[in-house]
């Protein structure tokens, strides 16, 4: 249906017209609010479109699909390339859908409406951009834009020490970026001359990349990945993320745990893997530790917390390690797991951040001690809070159970035994959660804030929530729907390292 | 013929009283003055060079570095009157509102 | 062996110039150190004539001497009479 | 032999211009009317070099024996840059100066200024060099301190004349060894004569090594020759302090680049690594003081002399494509930096203080204004896809590439320096941008900016931004430069 | 031609849409019909009938092949098959009657027990609703993983109606004990999965597996750790020593979950689990011994937890454990016998007897449980007393529940329980340990009988000690005794399936099953001497409590009558100090760890991160500070400048 119609870069202009418009609208709040979510709204049509026409039975190995390549800097080698693979695909349909929903969920933000509906459209153009760019000059390019709108979101709407916690996630951020950059361009150098004309494309480089010295791999490799662990984030980088977190206003949040992070670990798998199948396979014990630290970590870190938010961020930090662990199996299975984990934690995470902004919006605080018995009160926040929990902790039938138990099977599959490390801490995630909902929702009403004026969730709030949930069912239940994307392009990224 | 040497001498000692004067003296226009002295001392470095290599461009370049100073030395005069005007001095260890 | 007066000479010449110079640096006044500036131009002018360039020579006597140093003496006149003085030198 | 002096004719214009511009003020009174003689003069020059860019160059300067000047693609392109920077230097002037008294001599010296900085462009003789950067200088000094009853604009332009005049004669004195050593004051001249002495231990090279470094360092501002320009760039009159970060500051390099990748590329071995550490302890100290600083013009100017270390990284690798890519930073960099001390002027002309603080809730203020500003500093910063990002990523990765000659491995510290250095510098930059955009300021009352100076920071914001979109054209004018000027390096 | 089968799929569908249709829908629509609550009986009387139809026809081998299955692709990824689908055998059917039969009921009851709870019951009967589906579904599966799937439903549903008074305070806490300690045994589960996952070439089916036992391609020891991680599984939901201490906390919840729980769904699961896997079980004789040891060791603890409990509930639930022990060690034993003669045995087809007669009278029991509770609004046992008077239905049945879980002949429990021991005895001979096992055993049936009838006497028996209790104490609603009378019928008889083909029809294949007459059986059966021993066991244990509880001739107060004494009868109420020890792992040493990796990732992690930027702004106002304002200072450091650089370039010429 679009062979030769330029979609992905439709995908990309909307959003961005939108962001200018939006912009635009100026103190016209409702105007702004409308723009966005048309415009949203448009965005996550065209990426539904794509997807419906996204061929599952192209044969392995296939280019990516809606490919668009034009010159940029011919001299440099830098293109405007863009195509998507069934791994970016969902990520591509993951972003488009969580913009729209946060903007649905941002209703009623006030304070300078259309500067925060706009930097929501703008952080769409970047994430929409990373996920499809297969140049490595645009890919970062895209990359960095991100950082901008999610400043800004985080610095003006942001909690009471902001200012520390945007600066930090920006410069933090962007000094894992750089040290991306630095690898890209040693790689670009490198590849550059085996190729024998400059070149960024991901594939063209991909192609040469194993006749390149193993020691300047290596350093390659490592400066890439750490841009790239960084972002997802792994510990011990990870610090700027509960910071981040706690400050961002929720929409903030729910993009920034949703989207941001899946942009490390699909530079890992689209970038680390695909390109560096060698150093991958030397370096394999060491990822799959680092994800594995992070699991437990992450999840110990989580109980220790009475921020509901901060606590929920600190998962975040664990279920991208599973995300990580699963890419360090190097199979089939673990890769196409990992995948599936980063649309599932997408999904998930948008619902707990949402109900985390909830109870700071109509509580008051997030505090966990604070809070207490407020399941009568706000039924309907209390259950989606639980049915997210509930995903969250790998729940069967809801979409995280698919991820971890296909990621801890390759696990078992490749680091044997080791296995029990990580899922280990599937008891200490349901610890935390449960915890936090007997302290939370559970148990008497609390008398520590003022409870007679709680509402329950507004219909913006609902129904972005519903649809989360409803997909989370949906894709915990029948998870052929997003598997049978992702597994054709798996094989392709491991090609190298089988 | 005086051997090379004691001219470039003669200059690096010069250069070298100018530089000292620039760091030590507090006076504006004692220091612009020995500025002077140290383009002075390289100057003479120019023409004992072209002398001595038959090369005429470094007599064209003492030339030019003395108008050149000339033409410094009236900026500089101006611009240290200028402090004594907005500033009621010309001592350079009293003028650092523009500090850190 | 005859003696080097050329160079006899020099040497006075370069010594005149480097005490000259010092004392640019020592003089207590202003208008002091400005006669003394002229006095190592003068002999730097005359290190000019050991090189055979006595164009050049000519040139920084009437430039410096001629013009410099009177501008300075001027631009130091011009002002107050607390500059004279030799700034905060005291 | 009759001299061909088409070469000349850009930098002529200019002088005529500015040599007639008092005169003008005998007719038109207004700074805005003498702002756009200016303004034509310079265009027009802009003619000359564009006509010679698109004709062919003419012949040299000089003659064949003492090649003095040479209009080629480098010259032009600087040339180019400089006319641009004092044409929204010029512009911004038109308004900011209109209360002050010698109006047209302002004018004049900007011109004169131009003009000088086309000379070292265009020179290729030691001689021309220095005359150019004295033209340059000699006007610059005045024009710091044109504000006569300022007391910081009298003590700036005092310290900008001692430091200068001392760096000036340590240059001369420099170039004086040089020649003694060598013979010659032409650039390439310089550089075979000093390849055919094959002596590796010459002490008078080293000096003058040295001494050359310091006088055309003070120019860039590399530490530790720096400590004037934060003084200088906040004590003088917020156009200037645009023109000395954006005109003068590029005319260091552009002397730099001359004397030491051509005249002493022979040398090369004594000094790249003395020019990467010194390019490492610039990019360092300048970023690390701007940290904390509270005035605006002194945090762009210690700024600039982070940007400095990071320019200065081609002469440590002394590569074809490290020149390539700081000629480019050193374009971008002028219309980023001139771009945010325009802001400045612009905001300081409606009375808006020069201390950051005053900047809080600029963006409810002066939208657009604020929003340049952001672009301006972020493109500093080198956030994707503005210009100041393209060009960042050449240096750095210029010195990536370098690093995999034999023996150059140590190049890529400079890359990763860099990258530190640019992440530290984020920090300050977006310290501003949440100021703008983030705070609230005591006042919401909206600030109007006057047409001239918008145009000015137009000009810079349209470079920032087109060159970021369509880096090619410029990358391109930047490659033909660099190989204009050093066809040697590999 | 159709079969009954072929609907099976319907059958956790049905009660999945009573949980949509009651849970989403809002409370106005189910206002007149007891908030959902007969809807929720609609859903799972068609579900239980449907269930029966089908388990009629596996049965009685209306279907052929016997083995009904169905299997829908849910997720291929390369090397790995997940499906889906519906896998009915006799075990599968016997399942489906108990569990959907026994819903059915409890759903019936509940429209009586919970009738005061007004809005909040649309929220139970939608839980109860996704609970029977989720425990229908779980004996429907078609392969492990898709039974993991259920299983943690299972799970969740439970955490859901143990907490379902959740704004009590040791509600929640209970279900959250429910919820991880039973994640623990899951996790173990996953880990056998796992094994069973790779090693059996990515497929879990149930058809795939048992068939090709022989294509486990890690080996016996590796077979058999994933067994024992599968058997992990059913400890933690089955409430196995040493992950059984949430089972009486889970009383927190409402009875009618409890019955549920205890009798039809969850706790049943861990065995139904075990049973499911003999094929492969019986192929790991170790993992078969440790089953029976802990289910040995359950059965006895559990029975002695329940010795002295005041509260009516969790004497309940102390029981269940030991009971569940019981069916564990049935089914450890029949498989370790099985592996080493190959013989046919009693010990799965016992186990699940038991499974199943449990089911009945622990229902019963508990409902009764529920209905004294609901009369008398109190589950303190002290506090009761000749309630017979006022219950005369309920004090009947749960008498009857009483003498069947005691294992008296003819009731119900007397059969299994026999069975269960006699198979325990036999395999002694194997391995002597067995006789161990069969004297614990033996002292489990003699508790269990001491222990009920305690209930039974201090509850109705006797003269009323408090007053106001019994004043207000009333018979139930007919909606809540005609279950309990139906149950009753049950767990009085349903130990005659012995003489029905139960045993044939419920052994796996493997164990090629001989029929046997029902003269054959009851020959069998009262020929031994080990059938008297333990009949006169719970005897013994009825006497006991009738002398101490309904006659007062030996006084209870005898056992906390000595330091020593009464610091056992602490021990025991303080449950062997298990929820200390679990308290003691959760709060002080997870917890503590948590704190401690907290306070690194802020400290020092961040520390560090944080540092950077302290020692950086430091360094810029350090350095700052060097910018003096003096020109002259600047010039020195220029010429400082040149010099070190001629330094420098002297001292290491062409090289720097």
């Amino acid at each position: 249906m679009f062979e030769n119609f330029p979609i992905l870069s439709l995908l990309l202009i909307v959003p961005l017209i939108g962001s200018m418009m939006t912009f635009a609208a100026g103190k016209h709040a409702k105007a702004a609010r409308y723009l966005a979510l048309v415009f949203s709204g448009i965005t996550l049509v065209i990426a539904t479109l794509i997807i419906m026409n996204f061929s599952l039975s192209a044969p392995l190995g296939t280019e990516f699909q809606f490919d668009e390549a034009y010159d940029w800097v011919p001299m440099l080698g830098i293109s405007y390339h863009l195509g998507v693979d069934g791994i970016s695909m969902l990520m591509v349909f993951l972003s488009a859908l969580l913009v729209f929903l946060a903007i649905l969920f941002s209703w009623d933000v006030e304070e300078r409406t259309s500067s925060y509906m706009g930097l929501m459209l703008l952080l769409d153009v970047g994430v929409l951009g990373v996920f499809t760019a297969l140049d490595y000059f645009l890919f970062y390019i895209f990359w960095e834009v991100v950082l901008i709108p999610m400043y800004f979101l985080i610095a003006i709407w942001g909690g009471p020490s902001r200012a520390y916690a945007s600066i930090k996630f920006f410069i933090y951020t962007h000094v894992a970026s750089l040290f991306m950059l630095l690898g890209i361009f040693a790689l670009y150098f490198t590849a550059s001359p085996l190729l024998g004309a400059p070149s960024f494309d991901m594939i063209e480089i991909a192609s040469v990349s194993g006749d390149i010295g193993h020691a300047l791999q290596l350093i390659i490799y490592a400066a890439l990945f750490f841009g790239f662990i960084v972002k997802m984030p792994m510990v011990p980088f990870h610090t700027w993320l509960p910071d981040a977190h706690v400050q961002a206003p929720t929409a903030g949040s729910v993009l920034l745990a949703g989207l941001l992070l899946k942009m490390g670990s699909y530079g890992i798998i689209r970038i680390c893997v695909f390109t560096f199948p060698d150093i991958t396979v030397e370096a394999q014990v060491l990822i799959a530790i680092i994800g594995v630290l992070s699991i437990v970590y992450g999840a110990f870190a989580c109980l220790a917390q009475t921020d509901l938010k901060k606590m929920v961020a600190y998962s975040s930090i664990s279920h991208m390690g599973i995300v990580l662990l699963g890419i360090a199996t190097l199979t089939d299975l673990g890769m196409a797991a990992a995948v599936f984990q980063m649309f599932a934690h997408g999904l998930i995470t948008a619902v707990l951040f949402m109900t985390c902004g909830m109870f700071q919006h109509k509580a008051g605080t997030r505090e966990i001690p604070l809070l207490g018995g407020l399941a009568p009160k706000v039924p309907v926040l209390s259950t989606v809070m639980m049915i997210g929990f509930m995903a969250s902790l790998g729940l069967p039938g809801l979409v995280g159970f698919v991820a971890e138990f296909s990621v801890f099977t390759a696990t078992y599959d490749f680091f044997d035994l080791w296995v029990i490390v990580p899922i280990a801490s599937v008891a200490l995630t349901a610890a935390y959660y449960i915890w936090a909902m007997q302290r939370s929702i559970f148990g008497s009403l609390t008398t520590k804030i003022d409870t007679e004026h709680i509402h329950d969730a507004y219909w913006f709030e609902t129904v972005p929530l519903a649809v989360l949930i409803g997909l989370i069912a949906l894709f915990g239940i029948y998870p052929r729907l997003v598997m049978d994307i992702i597994v054709p392009s798996i094989p392709r990224i491991l090609t190298g390292v089988i | 013929m005086i051997a090379i040497e004691y001219f470039i001498g003669l200059s690096a000692i010069l250069f070298i009283i100018g530089a000292v004067g620039v760091l030590t003296r507090k006076s504006a226009i004692v220091v612009l003055m020995c500025i002077e002295l140290m383009l002075n001392a390289a100057n003479i470095n120019f023409v004992a060079f072209s002398a001595y290599s038959g090369n005429m461009n470094g007599m064209v370049f003492a030339l030019v570095s003395i108008a050149i100073a000339a033409a410094e030395v009236a900026v500089g005069l101006a611009i240290v009157l200028n402090l004594y005007k907005a500033r009621d001095t010309i001592g350079l260890d009293e003028v650092n509102l523009l500090r850190w | 062996m005859p003696l080097p007066w050329d160079f006899i000479i020099f040497l006075f010449v370069a010594a005149v110039t480097i005490i000259a110079a010092l004392a640019v640096l020592w003089s207590k006044e202003i208008v002091r150190s400005v006669m003394w500036l002229t006095l190592a131009f003068l002999g730097v002018a005359f290190t000019y004539l050991f090189l055979g360039a006595e164009y050049l020579a000519i040139i920084q006597i009437t430039i410096y001497v001629g013009a410099v140093a009177v501008l300075m003496l001027f631009g130091i006149m011009l002002t107050k009479r607390r500059l004279l003085g030799g700034g905060r030198d005291e | 032999m009759a001299l061909d002096y088409s070469a000349l004719y850009p930098v002529l214009v200019m002088v005529i211009f500015a040599a007639a511009l008092p005169a003008v003020n005998l007719v038109a009174k207004s700074s805005r009317s003498l702002a756009g003689v200016s303004v034509v003069g310079i265009l027009s020059s802009m003619g000359f070099v564009i006509y010679y860019m698109l004709n062919g160059y003419p012949a040299m300067m000089g003659g064949e024996t003492v090649l003095l000047l040479r209009l080629d693609v480098f010259a032009a392109l600087f040339a180019l840059v400089f006319q641009f920077v004092a044409l929204y230097v010029v512009l911004a002037s038109a308004r900011y100066i209109e209360k002050d008294r010698h109006q047209a001599e302002y004018f004049s010296l900007i011109m004169l200024a131009t003009s000088g900085m086309i000379v070292v462009a265009m020179a290729v003789d030691l001689i021309s060099l220095f005359v150019g950067l004295e033209t340059a200088s000699l006007s610059s000094y005045a024009l710091v301190a044109f504000r006569k009853r300022d007391k910081r604009g009298a003590e700036a332009a005092v310290k900008y004349l001692v430091i200068g005049g001392m760096s000036s004669a340590l240059s001369l004195y420099g170039i004086s060894l040089l020649y003694g050593i060598t013979g010659t004051t032409n650039l390439e001249g310089i550089n075979s004569g000093l390849a055919a002495m094959s002596s590796g231990l010459n002490p008078a090279a080293w000096l003058a090594i040295a001494m050359l470094l310091a006088g055309f360092g003070f120019k860039v501002a590399i530490v530790p020759f720096h400590q004037w320009a934060p003084d200088v760039y906040e004590g003088a009159p917020t156009p200037i302090s645009g023109l000395l970060a954006a005109g003068s500051k590029k005319m260091g390099f552009v002397a730099m680049f001359k004397v030491f990748l051509v005249a002493l590329i022979a040398l090369k071995a004594d000094w790249q690594i003395l020019a990467a550490i010194l390019a490492i302890l610039t990019m360092t100290i300048g970023n690390v003081v701007a940290l904390q600083q509270t005035n605006i013009k002194r945090m762009l100017a210690y700024s600039s002399i982070g940007q400095a270390g990071y320019m200065i990284i081609a002469i440590a690798v002394a590569s074809q494509f490290a020149v390539e890519s700081s000629i480019f930073h050193i374009i971008t960099h002028a219309f980023m930096k001139g771009g945010a001390f325009m802001v400045v002027a612009a905001l300081s002309y409606v009375a808006l203080g020069e201390s950051i603080a005053d900047y809080k809730g600029l963006g409810r203020r002066a939208p657009l204004v604020a929003l340049s500003m952001g672009i301006f500093l972020f493109a500093l910063a080198g956030i994707p896809p503005l210009s100041g990002f393209w060009s960042k990523v050449f240096l750095f990765s210029s010195a990536i590439d370098a690093s995999q000659v034999v023996d150059q491995g140590w190049m890529v510290w400079l890359a990763i320096a860099g990258i530190l250095n640019s992440a530290l510098s984020l920090y300050y930059y977006a310290r501003v941008v949440k100021y703008m955009f983030v705070d609230d300021g005591p006042t919401t009352e909206r600030l109007k900016i006057p047409l001239s100076l918008s145009a000015a920071i137009a000009i810079c914001l349209v470079a920032t931004i087109a060159i970021g979109i369509w880096p090619e054209p410029v990358i391109d004018l930047c490659e033909q430069a660099a190989r204009a000027l050093v066809p040697l390096l590999g | 031609m159709m079969y009954w089968s072929e609907l099976a799929w319907l059958i956790p569908i049905i009660p999945l849409i009573s949980f949509v249709v009651v849970g989403f829908l809002g409370n106005k629509a189910f206002k007149r019909i007891e908030n959902g609550g007969y809807f929720a009986i609609l859903m799972a009387a068609v579900a239980c009938f449907l269930s029966l139809m089908v388990a009629f026809e596996i049965l009685t081998g209306g279907y052929p092949g016997g083995t009904f299955i169905q299997s829908m692709n849910w997720m291929t990824v390369p090397g790995f098959t997940f499906n889906m689908g519906i896998y009915i055998d006799t075990l599968t059917a016997l399942m489906l009657i108990v569990v959907s039969f026994i819903s059915t009921l409890v759903v019936i009851y509940s429209v009586g027990y919970m009738h005061e709870e007004g809005e909040k019951k649309r929220r139970y009967y939608a839980e109860i609703s996704l609970f029977i589906c989720a425990m229908l579904g779980l004996v429907l599966s078609s392969n492990f993983l898709q039974m993991f799937i259920f299983w943690e439903i299972v799970g969740l549903c439970s955490y859901l109606l143990i907490g379902f008074w959740n704004t009590k305070p040791s509600a929640a806490s209970a279900a959250k004990k429910a919820f991880l300690v039973t994640r623990i045994g899951d996790i173990m589960f996953m880990l056998g999965l796992f094994i069973f996952f790779v090693w059996f070439q990515g497929n879990l089916d149930f058809s795939y597996i048992f068939n090709n036992v022989d294509a486990f391609l890690g080996g016996n020891d590796l077979l058999t750790l994933g067994t024992f991680f599968i058997f992990g599984g059913a400890i933690g939901k089955s409430a196995q020593f040493p992950l059984h201490d949430w089972l009486p906390d889970a009383m927190e919840g409402p009875t009618t979950v409890s019955a549920l729980i205890h009798a039809a769904t969850m706790v049943k699961a861990g065995v139904y689990l075990v049973a499911r896997t003999y094929p492969v079980m019986v192929e790991t004789p170790n993992t078969m011994l440790i089953i029976a040891i802990i289910g040995g060791i359950t059965a006895l603890m559990a029975a002695t937890m329940a010795l002295n409990n005041p509260n009516i509930k969790r004497v309940l639930a102390y029981s269940t454990i030991s009971q569940l022990g019981y069916m564990f060690l049935a089914l450890g034993t029949g498989g370790y016998l099985f592996f080493h003669t190959q013989e046919t045995n009693a010990g799965f087809m016992s186990g699940m007897f038991h499974l199943m007669n449990h089911a009945f009278f622990k229902a019963l029991l508990f409902l009764s449980a529920g209905a004294v509770i609901h009369a008398v609004h109190t589950e303190d046992m002290r506090l009761m007393g000749g309630l017979s008077k006022k219950l005369k239905i309920t004090s009947l049945v749960m008498l009857i529940g009483c003498i069947s879980i005691a294992g008296i002949p003819p009731l119900s429990g007397f059969w299994s329980k026999d069975e269960i021991l006699a198979v325990v005895f036999e395999t002694g001979a194997e391995n002597p340990l067995f006789y161990v096992l069969y004297i614990m055993g033996i002292l489990t049936a003699f508790m269990t009988a001491f222990y009920m009838f305690r209930l039974w006497y201090m509850t109705f028996a006797g003269e009323p000690r408090d007053h106001h209790v019994y004043d207000h104490a009333h018979e139930s609603p007919k909606v809540m005794w005609v279950p309990l009378a139906i149950l009753a019928a049950l767990a009085f008889g349903s130990g005659f399936a012995l003489f029905f083909g139960f045993s044939e029809a419920i052994q796996p294949t493997m164990f090629h099953p001989h029929a046997e007459t029902w003269t054959q059986i009851l020959e069998i059966v009262f020929t031994d001497v080990l059938t008297y021993l333990s009949i006169i066991a719970a005897v013994l244990g009825i006497f006991l409590a009738y002398l101490m509880y309904r006659k007062r001739s030996i006084n209870p107060d005898v056992f906390v009558a000595t330091p020593a004494r009464r610091k056992i009868y602490g021990l025991l109420l303080a449950r062997y100090g298990f929820t200390a020890a679990y308290d003691w792992i959760g709060l002080k040493v997870v917890y503590g760890v948590a704190k401690a990796v907290d306070w690194f990732d802020r400290k020092v992690i961040d520390g560090i991160v944080n540092g950077f930027a302290i020692v950086t702004i430091k360094v810029g106002n350090i350095v700052r500070r060097g910018q003096t304002g003096f020109v002259q200072s600047y010039a020195a450091l220029v010429v400082a400048g040149v010099s070190i650089i001629v330094i420098l370039l002297f001292l290491f010429g062409g090289v720097i």
